[in-house]
């Protein structure tokens, strides 16, 4: 089930490419990425709970540049992932946008925010293992890692899709949601979202591939 | 393009009216009056008119650009649904619009906005039974074209009767974007108006329109592919008929807690998924 | 050629039962294990069950991705590590100030400069790996902070200097000789800078 | 430690009735401490199923960049042929028409590593740390985007610890 192609761009044995399918994610991951560029941060409202006082929260602006950075490496890697053209390479975008995640948020002063993106880093360790193996399982009973070769010769082990989606889960999150809802309390929205573009994402390219190959 | 143009408008309206349906239909079941079933579409336009700005705490290009991100995807969703493109397309088009959530909830730095934000990821669990509904089409028809499955299903029968727990995954999707669902914890009454509680005026009737075109897109998308295509009149009796019965569920369920709505979207997750399995199986074999 | 004792086939599936079981194995002890540190440690373990796995490959490709599969758990295992100390709020909690041993005032400059040089001599990657820790050896020992960064923007020249190598490989393929070199000597720098760095980190006292 | 332990607790924790255990699970998914645990447990799962398809998983014989030895090679586990500058080494990519340049790079070796191959038996044991070979052929030039992205994955991970670390120091 391979769409029409629209642009190729080889680097030796990759080949990246996109389909009507994949522009579209390229597209959407390239506006935010834009929009991580250009917009100033939140300045979130806190309200004290029970009473009516609240307080306004400014982000200080070295943390607002290190996420900024953050975000923007995120949102490349994500448009990485998006447009490559081979398994093994997806897999270490994939640990990439995992590793990133965690850097957006890791400078936030927030108990609650540290504990669940110091669980949600376990989690991207761990969503390396089945990651890798999916990746070298399909090399091995294919001999080949291009997904054009894949789509066209067949052949992929349920077992070493399998592995891919669940390491695709770990690295961006996605039905583990209960991390990801407690790293959303830090302030600075637009490089918050990019948490949630990244992974979200990350999962409709991993579905395109699990479909084609 | 006119033709698609007019389209557009055409739901746009359409969807707003099915709103509006939406909630006269509660509000009977409930013994109120409930407001003239139109009301959505006066409310979009007069909030259309009303004098707006950004609020001070709000990350502001985001907080304009989400709202216009919002009504680019449903209007390339329906573009996608209209030339009887990828069902995946559609599937993407439907999780992107959890980032529209997200992001509109997290601009405006409001309390309220960034909890509606934070149910939204919670209830990302929503999405995975749609992926296993995506599969189970492709493996009964072959394809994943819109215009393929309906193709299909002329030929064949409607999936309706061969894929039950496909349509109903489909049918709880739509379910828990609609308003005052037992899902639709993110725009709960506790948290004013959840996640789009900060976007007022314009941008309100903007949002409006974005979701008026979801609530189109989904339907249509829903009736086409499991049951096929209609003459144009029974299409809209169909569609008013799957938003009643929305409407009656909404009315007659509670709203419940955000951590129960993700737990009974994962239970359904993997009896979808079990039953995925199963087809792959049958299929295969 | 080397005889094996079976057909490769038999071999493969025979090593990725091992595999699947040490992972199985690795994993369980995450569900048994309750402290964080040891939670952490287990899993930095664990992602050597993933190079195992692609190690059973057997080629040379397989031997070329293992190191990318390397390099992310390290960088991995580094990233939640300080998030950790951040978390527990033990970043300025130093018992020990630095490795306060009688040998370490006085051997790490030779031997650190013995490494160093013999690092650029290998160049490379694992030139790089020896030549950064003669100079973590360095650092561990002086107490000193002022090289850090310094370190970090040489880390970020290399980085640059590594990506113009791939370009020139790609795009101009009859340069393939400088491009190795400037590859070559990028990914050294860039590897040294790194565990320089974490020598700083770790060797900073006053 | 145990009314730290009481306060992660969520209420539904102590739940009755029917549908208690459905509280009692949904408590245990959303806890973030159990995040890891409910992670490894999935994987297990799924690996639990691949170690019953190992039987069905069969090696495929043609790989790409394959791997021979020749033990009297001085630079035996990566000998792969070719003269320096010469004569290209013959390596099977996937699309050697994207890189025309194929086989010089594991071909060359440098003077110094020329010097110990021909004087020595057991280049093959350093040759990872000389430039020239198989192994930077295939990360600097066939794929080389592999070994960008893995740059750039320490590149950011140390840009993570570093500023975690000067912002202590402040």
């Amino acid at each position: 089930m391979m769409e029409s192609i629209l642009v190729t761009i080889p680097f030796g044995d990759m080949i990246h490419y996109l389909s009507g399918y994949t522009g579209v994610l390229f597209g959407f991951a390239a506006v935010f990425v834009l929009l991580a560029v250009i917009s100033l941060p939140e300045k979130p409202v806190e309200i004290v709970f029970g009473t009516d006082g609240y307080s306004l929260k400014e982000t200080p602006v070295d943390l607002a540049k290190f996420q900024r950075f953050m975000a923007i490496a995120c949102g490349i890697a994500t448009i990485g992932a998006i447009v490559t053209g081979d398994i093994f390479n997806f897999t270490l975008f994939a640990a990439f946008i995992g590793v990133l995640n965690i850097g957006i948020v890791a400078a936030v002063k927030n108990k609650h925010v540290l504990s669940a993106a110091f669980s949600y880093g376990l989690v991207v360790m761990m969503g390396t293992v089945p990651l890798f193996a999916g990746a070298a399982i399909i090399a091995a009973t294919t001999g080949t890692l291009s997904i054009w070769e894949l789509a066209a010769a067949g052949g992929v082990p349920v077992i070493a899709k399998l592995l891919l989606l669940i390491g695709v889960l770990g690295e961006g999150m996605a039905p583990f949601y209960i991390g990801k809802a407690e790293i959303t309390r830090a302030s600075g929205a637009p490089y918050i979202l990019m948490i949630h573009v990244s992974s979200l994402l990350l999962f409709l390219r991993v579905v395109e591939i699990l479909l084609t190959v | 393009m006119i033709e698609f143009l007019l389209l557009l408008i055409f739901a746009v309206f359409f969807g707003l009216l099915l709103h509006g349906i939406h909630r006269k239909v509660i509000a009977r079941i409930q013994k109120r009056p409930g407001p003239p079933f139109w009301q959505e579409i006066l409310h979009t336009l007069k909030f259309s008119f009303k004098q707006t700005w950004i609020p001070r705490t709000a990350s502001q290009v985001m907080y304009v650009a989400i709202v216009l991100i919002a009504i680019g995807i449903w209007t390339a969703a329906l573009y996608v649904f209209c030339i009887g493109g990828s069902l995946l397309l559609i599937f993407a088009f439907y999780m992107l619009h959890k980032i529209v959530e997200h992001g509109t909830g997290l601009s405006s730095g409001s309390p309220y906005t960034k909890f509606g934000a934070i149910r939204s990821v919670m209830s990302a669990a929503a999405e995975l039974p749609l992926l296993v509904t995506v599969s189970v089409v492709y493996l009964f028809t072959g394809t994943l074209s819109i215009s393929g499955i309906a193709g299909w299903e002329a030929a064949n029968v409607p999936l309706i009767g061969i894929a039950l727990p496909a349509a109903v995954s489909l049918y709880l999707i739509i379910l828990s974007k609609a308003h005052y669902g037992p899902f639709s914890v993110i725009e709960a009454k506790e948290l004013v108006s959840g996640y789009w509680t900060e976007h007022f005026g314009g941008w309100r009737a903007l949002l409006n329109i974005a979701l008026s075109l979801k609530t189109f897109v989904l339907i249509s998308v829903f009736i086409v592919v499991f049951i096929g295509v209609l003459p144009w009149w029974l299409f809209l009796i169909v569609m008013i008929l799957v938003m009643v019965s929305v409407s009656f569920i909404c009315a007659t369920t509670p709203m419940l807690t955000p951590y129960n709505t993700v737990l009974i979207q994962t239970i359904w997750t993997g009896v979808v998924c079990l039953y995925g399995v199963i087809v792959w199986v049958v299929m295969i074999s | 050629m080397i005889e094996f004792f079976a057909e490769m086939d038999i071999i493969y599936k025979i090593g990725l039962a091992v595999a699947f079981i040490a992972i199985i194995v690795a994993f369980s002890a995450i569900v048994r294990q309750k402290d964080e540190i040891h939670l952490l440690i287990i899993i930095d373990l664990i992602e050597i069950t993933g190079l195992v796995v692609i190690a059973l490959l057997a080629t040379d490709l397989a031997e070329a991705l293992i190191l990318p599969g390397l390099v992310v758990g390290v960088a991995e295992i580094m990233a939640v590590s300080e998030l950790w100390l951040v978390k527990e709020g033990l970043q300025n909690v130093r018992p020990v100030r630095r490795l306060d041993i009688e040998v370490l005032h006085t051997a790490p400059p030779i031997i650190g400069a013995l490494l160093t040089a013999y690092g650029i001599f290998l160049t490379g990657f694992t030139g790089g790996l020896i030549a950064g820790l003669g100079l973590a050896l360095f650092f561990l020992g002086k107490a000193t902070t002022e090289n850090f960064l310094s370190s970090e923007t040489a880390s970020g020249y290399a980085w640059v200097l590594w990506v113009l190598a791939f370009l020139i490989f790609i795009f101009f393929p009859s340069q393939w000789f400088l491009a190795l070199m400037a590859a070559a000597v990028g990914i050294m720098i860039k590897v040294m800078a790194k565990i320089a760095l974490v020598g700083t980190m770790r060797g900073d006292g006053s | 430690m145990k009314e730290v332990q009481e306060a992660k607790d969520c209420p539904a924790k102590k739940a009755r009735g029917t549908f208690a255990p459905f509280q009692k699970l949904s408590c245990y998914l959303s806890t973030i401490e159990n995040l890891p645990k409910l992670y490894a447990i999935c994987v297990c799962l799924i690996i639990v199923f691949g170690l019953c398809s190992v039987p069905f998983i069969s090696y495929e014989e043609d790989q790409l960049y394959p791997k021979s030895l020749d033990p009297s090679s001085s630079l035996d586990p990566y000998d792969r042929g070719g003269v320096p500058f010469t004569e290209p080494a013959v390596i099977i990519a996937q699309y050697p028409e994207n890189a025309p340049a194929i086989g010089y790079v594991t071909a060359y070796l440098t003077p110094l590593s020329q010097f110990l191959a021909d004087y020595t038996f057991h280049l093959g044991t350093t040759i990872v740390a000389h430039p020239g070979g198989i192994l930077d052929e295939i990360l600097y030039y066939t794929r080389g985007f592999d070994t960008i992205v893995e740059a750039s994955i320490l590149f950011c991970a140390f840009a993570i610890a570093a500023f975690l670390y000067r912002r202590s120091k402040e």
